[in-house]
């Protein structure tokens, strides 16, 4: 599967394969830039539930996930999206209402976690948390965590430096390894073996993509097999790592994509204004998710008008005088 | 000449930041104070964000951490592991202040941005540490954004996220982190700082027209007042830089 | 110092200001390519001894330091040039006549304890070597080790997996990090602040880079202030790591630099027949490095005839067709 | 047909490598190898070195894994730090059969390329493990090269810089590597299995004109001989494709 030359597929198929009722899933992106949204949707309209969901600081596409009711659980760092929800909306309710679990690590702690699935290693040291609540306060209680083989049986570990003292440290925070049965990351472009290349911040999804057991990676554009062999330095996922490509313009709609689009500040302040009442929530749901065939259908539902806004500027990447108060 | 608290909190902060720092920045006021500094008095500092963007050219006010306005004119486009390791490598660490805020803070500086009431089953759910932590555990210096309000100045944190003195002078080094830790506490009625020696809040001064008497009504702890002093408010050319450089939209202001 | 606007300075300047008797230096590269190695003549031509070297894969460099006597002690995971010199001739020689002290790691070994020097953390974890006499046998013994400050106590240690068998490691190996009191590399493109973009691989310079208190960068193009501004994502290190940038074109030379020049078939060919004769070597030494001014000497010596012929095709990176037998 | 050992040895190990492998190479025949297998009759496996260099395009023989040779035309051109995360991380590594190569080997596969004497002070110093120690350590299928003389399967290793089976059939387990190990071992004589229950090495074949016994004569220690074949000469088209395609300037053979 992994070193198969041509892994384009459809999103419906990508989803159907590799995401199951109550697996452990991840997803690419930071607060409300290059969510898999496309993804996420297809997950919802095709009514997965009880997942385990590893995220570090993300924002819109946790929060939806959340709010179709298909997460169980959730090991996460940050549950926002930016000056649109400080807290997450969503996110805080089911937390508030006992119907989601919550493991909560810091940004660094997740991406090390990432980074420790992607090198194959248990675990990887770290100098931060010690002395909070982090190390003291376990979500998943330890019981939970033996039980469930998925599952290392400590949050983390707090160590002595055995190295006596060595770069100044006595101890260290061991962080467990992540490796999600699969991760959905959305990039602007790809070729049909998988080899990816973003632009702009790579925030964590390098690390989560190499971490999982499978890969789909969702495209802008998806390029002629050489296209990305010239300057290869610029790709930082190599096919061996993709199990599937998803051609996907505007698949991180309503979050942002350096140099293609911008958030949609429209799109997510409406949202909040929806997720804040249970009914305009499932109303949105209808009509903007459950209802629609695919993103295509989304950004018809959106009109051409408000894609057209956030189309990036090509000097700086994003849609500059955008409205965004 | 007029202002809002909020100008004012993020010219007291723009204040701090000098020529030789990098500026870790959250959201909201906190890059507003550090774009501030650096249209202000402070032309080299360096504006750094989680995500991994250093350095942008911010021409227009960023939404998030990660919105596409910081990773625009860089220096370098990284990622959440080069972020985190650069302020937890004492060689560049020591060259970072952090700028934080929080939902609850204790007189040792110690912050909650994770639940109020029981973890487990919490009466609110915040975002959460994201890089908050590992910025508080890491940096040497960092200031503190607060709303000056009684439930939010605490005795007891309902959940430490992120570490300040922890419990008073060795509490950092006796947990294993580095020497440090929050320098200052901002908010919409004064500043406060850390005893050299307690490691505990005192108030460092007051806004204009603000008395020690009505900072302490806001807390549910007692601090030191004995060293307040009134703090100048903002001169015209600082707001004049503040609202038509950094912030013309008001987007945060 | 690692915030300034300026850090161009002359390689003379950065070697006397950053390279002491008895440093611990790292140099970029591998093998027979992007070697620092007009630094490391500088170094050589300052006649800077008793250094102890980190590096990983080196080759050219590291022979060449320790033929002219600078090295006392090396930490290092292979020394060799290619099919120049399948074991680093001076390198051998120094070792099989104990006037260099070795402690041997493996590759990856190198290059985690470089990172966990960038990262800050103690030591980073591996699976690598378990059961080995890399384990088993100290080249420093641990008496000189609790004795040196600047060295961990232990060379490595085997822990048992503290997370029970997570990730189906029982057991894990703990290197030290390293933090060599400054790194060398030589990068494609810099601009005056010290803003780094490589081409073709970058090896583990990065995390050599910024595991050094100091860094000094050379580099084939000086490019202007806003010229790597663009595309970022491509710059691997920026600015806040750099302590000071030297202009030398050819500053890899003999070894190749990626879409400059390739390495250079006689000289090297020419260097290995020197290295194994005391004689020619002391001669190669004086003609070669001591009695010439810099990098520019040395080109001058060689001829642009050679040099022309391993300038790099535009299309590949490296000169086609070059008589490499 | 005349062919050269060296040739000979290029296409026994080109044979054992699949569609479906990534092959970690190293210099010299061993990225010959892999050359061969992908002109020959493995078009899709995918050759990747230590430095970082991923599905070159060897449009010539690099002469070092670092040879900007092998940065051209790639799918990624990354570190060392990625290069061994994809061979220890168990979903990309098991796809990944190691090439290696070393001064000393023992009955159990395991490897000595760093010295020949005592390890403080040698007779004879080699290059040392560089990524040796951790291919032989992470992939669970290894082909080794070796050249049939006494001095080189030896009863004990001088030093061991790569894992092989290390004592025995637990002994990956007990030490804590993976599973796996070498398989293959492949001289300018013959070809050596090792033992599914003993993990010791065994004849699997000799090449065209050599017998068991003269193979047991250049090694200090004894293997089973019972399971030899003659192993087939290099075939006309292997031979044409070897020179003619992978190393017209031979620069290796």
């Amino acid at each position: 599967m992994k070193l198969a030359n041509d892994k384009v597929t459809s999103l419906k198929k990508a989803v159907t394969s590799f995401v199951r009722n109550g697996c452990h899933l991840s997803i690419g992106g930071f607060t409300i830039n290059r969510n898999p949204m496309a993804a996420v949707y297809e997950i919802i309209r095709q009514n997965i539930t009880g997942l385990h969901l590893y995220v570090h600081s993300n924002g819109q596409g946790v929060d939806e996930l959340i709010g179709a009711g298909c997460v169980a659980k959730i090991e996460i760092a940050y549950g926002g999206s930016g000056k649109f929800a400080a807290t997450c909306i969503r996110f805080k309710k089911a937390v508030q209402e006992g119907t989601i679990q919550v493991e909560d690590y810091s940004n660094y702690q997740m991406t090390l976690r990432f980074l420790a699935g992607a090198m194959g290693v248990p675990f990887l040291p770290t100098r931060s948390s010690l002395g909070t609540d982090i190390i003291a306060k376990w979500g998943f209680p330890a019981a939970m965590r033996c039980a469930e083989e998925k599952l290392p049986d400590q949050k983390l570990i707090v160590m002595d430096n055995p190295f006596n003292g060595w770069s100044g440290a006595d101890k260290v925070v061991l962080v467990p390894a992540i490796t999600p049965d699969v991760t959905f990351i959305h990039v602007q472009k790809a070729d049909r073996r998988g080899n990816c290349r973003m632009q702009g911040l790579t925030f964590a999804d390098v690390e989560q993509a190499k971490a999982a057991r499978h890969l789909v990676v969702t495209c802008e554009e998806l390029v002629d097999d050489d296209a990305l062999r010239k300057n290869s330095e610029q790709n930082q996922i190599p096919f061996i790592h993709v199990d599937a490509v998803v051609h996907i313009p505007y698949g991180a709609y309503p979050t942002a994509c350096y140099n293609h689009y911008d958030y949609d500040p429209v799109y997510l302040k409406a949202y909040a204004i929806a997720a804040k009442n249970d009914r305009l929530f499932k109303a949105y749901l209808d009509s903007h998710i459950l209802t629609l065939a695919d993103q295509q259908g989304l950004l018809d539902l959106v009109g051409s008008e408000r894609i057209e806004r956030i189309k990036a500027d090509p000097r700086t990447g994003y849609a500059a005088d955008l409205d965004r108060r | 000449m007029d202002y809002t608290l909020r100008e004012m909190m993020t010219l007291v902060a723009a204040r701090e930041i000098r020529n030789e720092d990098i500026v870790f920045c959250g959201t909201g006021i906190s890059m507003l104070a550090a774009m501030a500094a650096k249209n202000i008095h402070a032309p080299k500092c360096v504006m750094f964000f989680e995500t991994g963007a250093i350095d942008a050219k911010l021409e227009e006010i960023p939404l998030a951490v990660a919105d596409s306005r910081v990773m625009y004119h860089t220096s370098a486009n990284g990622g959440l592991l080069d972020a985190f390791a650069t302020m937890q490598n004492r060689i560049t660490g020591d060259l970072v202040i952090g700028i934080l805020g929080a939902a609850q803070i204790d007189k040792f500086g110690n912050l909650n941005s994770t639940v109020i009431g029981d973890y487990f089953s919490p009466t609110t759910r915040f975002s959460g540490s994201g890089g908050g932590c590992d910025v508080a555990s890491f940096v040497s210096r960092s200031i503190i954004f607060m709303q000056h309000e009684k439930r939010k100045f605490v005795q007891k944190l309902d959940y430490m996220t992120s570490p300040g003195h922890l419990d008073g002078p060795d509490g950092r080094a006796k947990a294993g982190l580095s020497a440090g830790g929050p320098q200052l506490v901002i908010t919409n009625m004064a500043m406060m700082r850390f005893d050299e020696d307690t490691k505990e809040m005192y108030l460092d001064g007051c806004y204009p027209g603000i008395s020690p008497a009505t900072v302490l009504e806001h807390m549910q702890f007692t601090v030191d007042i004995s060293r307040a002093r009134e703090i100048p408010p903002p001169a015209a050319h600082e707001l004049k830089i503040l609202r038509e450089k950094c912030d013309p939209q008001r987007l945060i202001l």
